[in-house]
């Protein structure tokens, strides 16, 4: 069977989502036993030529930028998001919808974009699974979970009824809620999941006594970043 | 203790022939090994199995009295992605048949007025082939189909055998320098017969819009809802009205469909609209 | 002569040019950071002082652990909260697995092919599968007590502090502590293949700036060292100003107006003596002496570090687990909304600082270790340069020099990057 | 009057009990892991929890429909595929889930009448039928109990082996089955006779919990159901549909909720793959989502709808029998804290 060729680039990130690949560690030799990585800095690779897949972190914050995100779709047959810088200007992290002047810009902005892998960093199960699907030639689908339902899966108990934030019910999961499992309120950077309810959200919120962050009422307006493939 | 049958267990079955239907249709015909026949109702389902990429249901398009059997399959899907790759020779696992097909019984020397649009032909392609068989046991049949275009017709090659036994019409969305017939939604053509809507027994199965326009006519030309039969389309995952996720109204389409009776599905508290029937 | 252009420096953290200009006598060799506008200093104005670990930590992904636990002391110092000795313990745990994981990802990753003369460390996958196979070892086991303290490897989620005292359970440490045993002799043999390595010797006089330490290498708390003596953080960073230099997104930073060097050399340089177990026997065993002044040094002074560093962690576990209980309430007084936090990266000297208005930020200084290299690894490249054009080194080869040079910094330009070229944001971030 | 044989066991011979029965059967039951009680297997007696006032949050449905379950698995050999059945695991694991509450066990008696149907779901049967089941009292009320309105507690009509109530030092044990009869004869050093006011005892703890209990007055279970299907297209809906999150947590945590989706894992040279079935929730959109991209209950109302009509309509039709136990888990966890119980009356008064 032909083998992948795959590329990993970067724009302006802090390059965790290829440190979070790598972190597979052995796993990711059984994946290199899949694919062909051919082109990738960080790992001094070289290419500049066509590849299967290509994997990019980090958002357009330049004109060189945005024409090297062109130049890379140009030779590449599936364009992959890595991470929320890439996949909505890292707003989700930053918490930033439309105020900003910085320019930081998703991907989606300048060129097709085939699937996200979301996330800050990305998960890396999830990263196998679509790995996985691109060597079977499977489309790959994002979770339609909320984070809040992956949480009730593990049986963690719930931190908005302690009173802590969460955007656990609002964003999207495949992350198997992995910052509520070690105490921490959901941080919202996968996103927002599926036909997801912000207004009742903010309700349930001042219900419950939380102070709501201002940076929600920004997201009412909804932040027209990191739309999904599936919708 | 247990020792039931495992019913996920599929069977396994050979990929015999692949015919090519339209630029993304092909039909493949599939036989059940160690099983020397495969009898089902038309209109009912299997669950395809592609090992490595899952299972998804199809509608049975061959005959009746053949001892393989066949489905035609649009590539949409992980599943269907799949298949395509195969060919004759591979391996691919069956479960079924599952469901209720169309109500022959109730059909038997009365008129037939079949309506289909794109790859709902399928699962009305083996009941053609019945009543072809059976002819004589059936009053006057027409089959209304529509395509998007001409060369999105499935089945093409049959229709000179089946215009020797029923009135088949066509219709496609939009004509090709070829294409001589009629252009139009398939509803169009239920203006070119004239049918006894007192003795026919309606049955269709296309897209839900198709559906949803045709059910209205036929009503407005005055079908008793008792005579309108229609095959829902919902992601049925078990076949066995176990995942819950084919439900309409609590019914489940995999075991008390996918055919329905209009009547029945105007008493559904949950709205149908791919039926025409919206409630509140 | 002419000029070179590195264009996207392979194998390092960030996007980082090299331009050597050589004008007979005049060379010139500019750091020019291409990063984008990462301005987590502007990001983190207005918000509450509670967001900004989850936030900070995203500078970096290789050392994403020392952002989150640096921001959190000074936070911490704002509010006037003394955290533990327990909570430090943990926290040093936590950091000493970023430590080694940078470290790892450094030396293998980015220097080994340098060492080889290959360009890449999957070469090796065929090559030498049982190298690949232990090095990832050492650094799953490094992640796995960045996951057992803060949750995550890349980006950790929490901090052990008072507030969400989450602690890793009993068996997660006996694991890792079993691992630490396991692999002493893997992490031993990992080592020497750079401390037994030959690289360039190229002495020069240098400004070694690193925290001071008394028991142990400090990586969390004390004053600093240079070579103008010990110092209290804040006097240092009122000796240190940036310079915006036009070609770079990442500002430079001059020390008594003169370049200076930070990074896992000045730590040995100026903490030599604390040296202890088998690192220190290395250390014998390859007669390496510190101080060092050569720049190649600094890449087996991380291969010393990894082994002090994880027999470190060894010591800290058993004697965390003699206690019945940990000790994590803070003490608390008032503080006066300006916090300052002076740690060690992995790269060195960080220094974060933070004022609070009403529990929000109202101003965020954050300098980053490459971004006080900058102006050193220009002043040393330079004299590289000069010196290997002296010895009649052709430009290819004076490239690739160049190349492992600017790399032995181990430079990270996701964290350095601060703002864009041609415009003055730095003089309105930095006095 | 409870109807059933009752014994006594004290409490210090519970463990013992469990000890004995251990040799046989793997024991499940409420156990403390990191600060929560979950159900889950248990390896030392030791670790069973007799009196917790708190619940699991998954309910002990997981224990019969897991949460994930490789239904088979199959290895690809040249063009041939060899399929490996994980039934036969099922079928030899004998188990004894302790510590189950009324309303669990009214929600396996749901589980089994529903997966007996048709063909029969073998793995969800064949764990229903190797498991023995070991009930336990509620001491208290949940603010969000309401069992007795469902009819399914605070004592369980059937469905159990045995089941404790906790009076004093001793537990009445009331023997709900053959198979619990003869672990009484078996032990007849712990099972003791009962005293003749215990099965007052019961009765009595039984009003005072349904005393304590928030539940709506309590009717005909056909009353509720025709109240249902008349108020489909009530307004109402909507505004319950304004404060759903559709995040899919209800489903999850209810007891009888059962719906699950189905697919294949694959090794990534694509020769060695398993079917998975996983549980799946009807508030998501991807729900009815089919291959051509249709979604059939966009409406976050229709969704929502599904869930509560199915609980109290589709389920009288399809085994009646009403799928709500009163646990009232669904709003417990609720982040918009949409009460059934409300719902309910809104529904009754039409």
């Amino acid at each position: 069977m032909h083998k992948l060729k795959v590329g990993i680039y970067s724009l302006s990130s802090c390059e965790g989502c290829i440190v979070q690949i790598l972190n597979l560690e052995e796993r990711l030799l059984e994946v290199l036993n899949h694919v062909d990585l051919v082109e990738c800095r960080v790992l001094g690779l070289k290419h500049d030529d066509e590849v299967d897949v290509a994997f990019v972190e980090g958002f357009v914050s330049s004109d060189e930028e945005a024409t090297k995100i062109k130049e890379i779709r140009g030779r590449s047959r599936i364009l992959i998001a890595l991470g929320d810088c890439a996949y909505s200007g890292m707003r989700f992290v930053a918490k930033d919808f439309g105020t900003s002047t910085i320019r930081a810009d998703p991907i989606n902005m300048y060129v097709n974009v085939d699937y996200h892998l979301r996330g800050c960093p990305i998960d890396s199960e999830e990263f196998l699974s679509l790995i996985s699907d691109l060597i079977h030639g499977k489309k790959f689908k994002e979770s339609s979970k909320t984070v809040c339902s992956e949480c009730i899966l593990l049986e963690n108990k719930c931190l908005l009824d302690k009173g802590f934030l969460c955007l656990g019910p609002i964003t999207r999961g495949g992350c198997n809620a992995i910052c509520i499992a070690n105490n921490k309120g959901c941080f919202g950077c996968r996103g927002l999941g599926d036909d997801v309810n912000i207004s009742a959200f903010i309700e349930s919120l001042k219900s419950k006594g939380i102070s709501i962050p201002s940076y929600l009422l920004g997201l009412l307006k909804g932040p027209g970043y990191g739309s999904s493939q599936n919708s | 203790m247990v020792s039931m049958k495992n019913p996920y267990i599929p069977t396994k079955a050979i990929i015999t022939h692949i015919r090519n239907e339209t630029p993304d249709t092909k039909t493949f015909r599939i036989r059940i090994l160690d099983q020397n026949e495969f009898s089902f109702t038309p209109g009912q389902f299997i669950q395809l199995s592609v090992f490595g990429f899952g299972e998804a249901p199809f509608s049975i398009a061959g005959s009746t009295n053949e001892k393989e059997l066949e489905i035609t399959v649009r590539r949409i899907g992980t599943v269907t992605g799949a298949l395509f790759r195969k060919n004759v020779g591979d391996i691919v696992g069956v479960r079924g048949p599952f469901g209720k097909g169309w109500p022959i019984g109730l059909m038997l020397r009365r008129n037939i007025l079949i309506i289909a649009g794109g790859l709902g032909l399928a699962p009305l392609r083996s009941l053609v082939h019945y009543i072809i068989l059976n002819r004589e046991e059936f009053g006057k049949v027409y089959l209304l189909y529509g395509a998007r275009t001409p060369a999105d017709l499935l089945y093409k090659d049959e229709f000179n055998t089946w215009s020797r036994y029923i009135d088949l019409h066509l219709t496609v969305d939009k004509g090709d320098n070829y294409w001589k017939g009629r252009v139009g939604l398939v509803t169009i053509l239920l203006d070119d017969v004239s049918v006894d809507t007192e003795d026919t027994i309606a049955l269709q199965c296309g897209p839900p819009i198709m559906m949803h326009f045709v059910s209205k006519k036929l009503k407005s030309l005055g079908f008793p809802d008792e005579n309108i039969y229609l095959s829902l389309e919902r992601l049925m995952k078990c076949g066995m009205g176990f995942c819950g996720r084919c439900t309409v109204s609590g019914r489940y389409v995999c075991i008390e469909g996918p055919v329905f009776c209009y009547a029945d599905i105007k008493s559904f508290i949950e709205a149908i609209p791919e039926a025409g029937v919206e409630h509140a | 002569m002419g000029v070179v252009r590195i264009v996207e420096l392979p194998r390092i953290e960030g996007h980082l040019d090299v331009e050597i200009e050589i004008l007979g006598e005049d060379i010139r060799v500019r750091a020019m950071a291409r990063e984008g506008i990462r301005i987590y200093d502007m990001i983190l104005r207005g918000r509450e002082y509670s967001e900004v670990p989850d936030i900070v930590s995203r500078m970096c992904g290789v050392c994403s652990v020392i952002h989150r636990v640096t921001s959190v002391m000074a936070i911490e110092s704002a509010l006037g909260i003394t955290p533990s000795d327990d909570i430090l313990a943990l926290r040093e745990l936590a950091t000493i697995g970023g430590h080694v994981q940078s470290h790892l990802i450094h030396l293998f990753y980015f220097i080994l092919p340098d060492v080889l003369g290959i360009d890449s460390f999957i070469r090796l996958i065929d090559k030498n599968p049982g190298l690949i196979k232990k090095v990832m070892r050492i650094k799953g086991l490094a992640n796995s007590i960045i996951e057992a303290l803060s949750g995550r490897a890349v980006h950790p989620i929490t901090t052990v502090n008072a507030e969400t005292s989450f602690l890793p359970s009993r068996d997660k440490v006996y694991r890792i502590l079993d691992e630490l045993k396991a692999t002493k002799n893997i992490t031993l043999d990992i080592s020497k293949i750079f401390l037994e390595a030959e690289f360039p010797d190229i002495p020069k006089e240098e400004n070694f700036v690193s925290l001071a330490s008394r028991d142990s290498i400090n990586l969390l708390t004390g004053k600093i060292s240079t070579t103008s003596g010990v110092m209290e953080p804040q006097a240092f960073l009122e000796r240190i100003n940036a310079i915006v230099e036009e070609y770079s997104t990442a500002p430079h930073f001059l020390f008594d107006g003169k370049a200076y060097m930070v990074g896992s050399l000045s730590r040995l340089n100026n903490n030599y003596p604390l040296l202890n177990g088998s690192a220190r026997d290395l250390a014998k065993e390859f007669n390496l002496t510190f101080p060092s002044n050569s720049i190649f040094m600094n890449n087996k002074a991380q291969a010393l570090e990894i082994v002090y560093f994880l027999e470190r962690a060894e010591e800290i576990l058993g004697r965390l687990l003699e206690k019945d209980e940990l000790k994590l309430q803070s003490e608390k007084k008032h503080g006066n909304n300006f916090g300052l936090a002076a740690t060690e990266a992995p790269r060195g000297l960080l220094i974060h600082t933070y004022q609070l208005e009403n529990g929000k930020i109202i101003s965020a200084n954050i300098i980053t270790p490459t971004a006080q290299n900058l102006k050193n690894i220009e002043k040393n490249a330079s004299e590289y340069v000069r010196a290997l054009l002296n010895n009649n080194f052709d430009l290819g080869e004076i490239r690739k020099q160049i190349e492992f040079l600017v790399r032995s910094y181990d430079p990270c330009i996701s964290c350095a990057a601060r703002f864009r070229k041609s415009n003055n944001l730095g003089k309105k971030l930095y006095k | 009057m409870i109807k059933k044989a009752l014994r006594r066991i004290y409490k210090d011979k519970l463990r013992l009990l469990m000890g004995r029965l251990s040799e046989e059967y793997n024991i499940f039951s409420p156990k403390l892991v990191e600060g929560r009680i979950i159900f889950d297997r248990i390896d030392d007696v030791s670790e069973i929890i007799n009196e917790y006032h708190t619940r699991p949050v998954l309910p002990v449905k997981k224990l019969f429909l897991p949460q994930r379950e490789t239904l088979f698995e199959y290895e690809i050999v040249d063009n041939d595929v060899i399929i490996s059945d994980k039934l036969d695991l099922v079928a030899r694991e004998k188990r004894c889930i302790f510590g189950v509450r009324a309303c669990d066990i009214a929600s396996l008696q749901i589980l089994r009448r529903f997966f007996s149907r048709g063909p029969g779901d073998p793995y969800v049967i064949g764990r229903l039928s190797n498991s023995m089941i070991i009930g336990i009292m509620c001491n208290s009320v949940f603010p969000s109990c309401f069992c007795h309105f469902t009819d399914s507690g605070p004592l369980p009509k059937d469905g159990f082996d045995l089941f404790l109530v906790d009076v004093d030092d001793y537990f009445i044990a009331i023997i709900g089955s053959e198979r619990g009869n003869q672990i009484a004869s078996k032990n007849e050093d712990i099972f003791l006779d009962a005293n003749k006011d215990d099965a007052l005892a019961i009765d009595n703890k039984v009003k005072e919990i349904v005393s304590l209990m928030k539940s709506p007055p309590v009717v005909d279970q056909m009353v509720l159901y025709d109240a249902f299907v008349r108020s489909f297209n009530l307004d109402f809906w909507e505004d319950y549909a304004k404060k759903c999150l559709s995040c899919g947590k209800c489903n999850f945590n209810c007891p009888t909720c059962y719906c699950f989706d189905i697919f294949d894992e694959v090794d990534l040279d694509l020769r060695k793959g398993r079917r998975v079935r996983v549980w799946d929730s009807c508030h998501f959109l991807s729900f009815t989502r089919v291959a051509s991209g249709e979604i059939f209950r966009r409406n976050r109302s229709s969704r929502l709808k599904q869930r509560v009509y199915h609980k109290f309509v589709y389920s009288v039709n399809d085994i009646g029998l009403i799928s709500c136990v009163g646990c009232g888990r669904c709003f417990e966890v609720c982040p918009a804290s949409i009460d059934l119980r409300d719902i309910i009356t809104k529904v009754l008064c039409g």
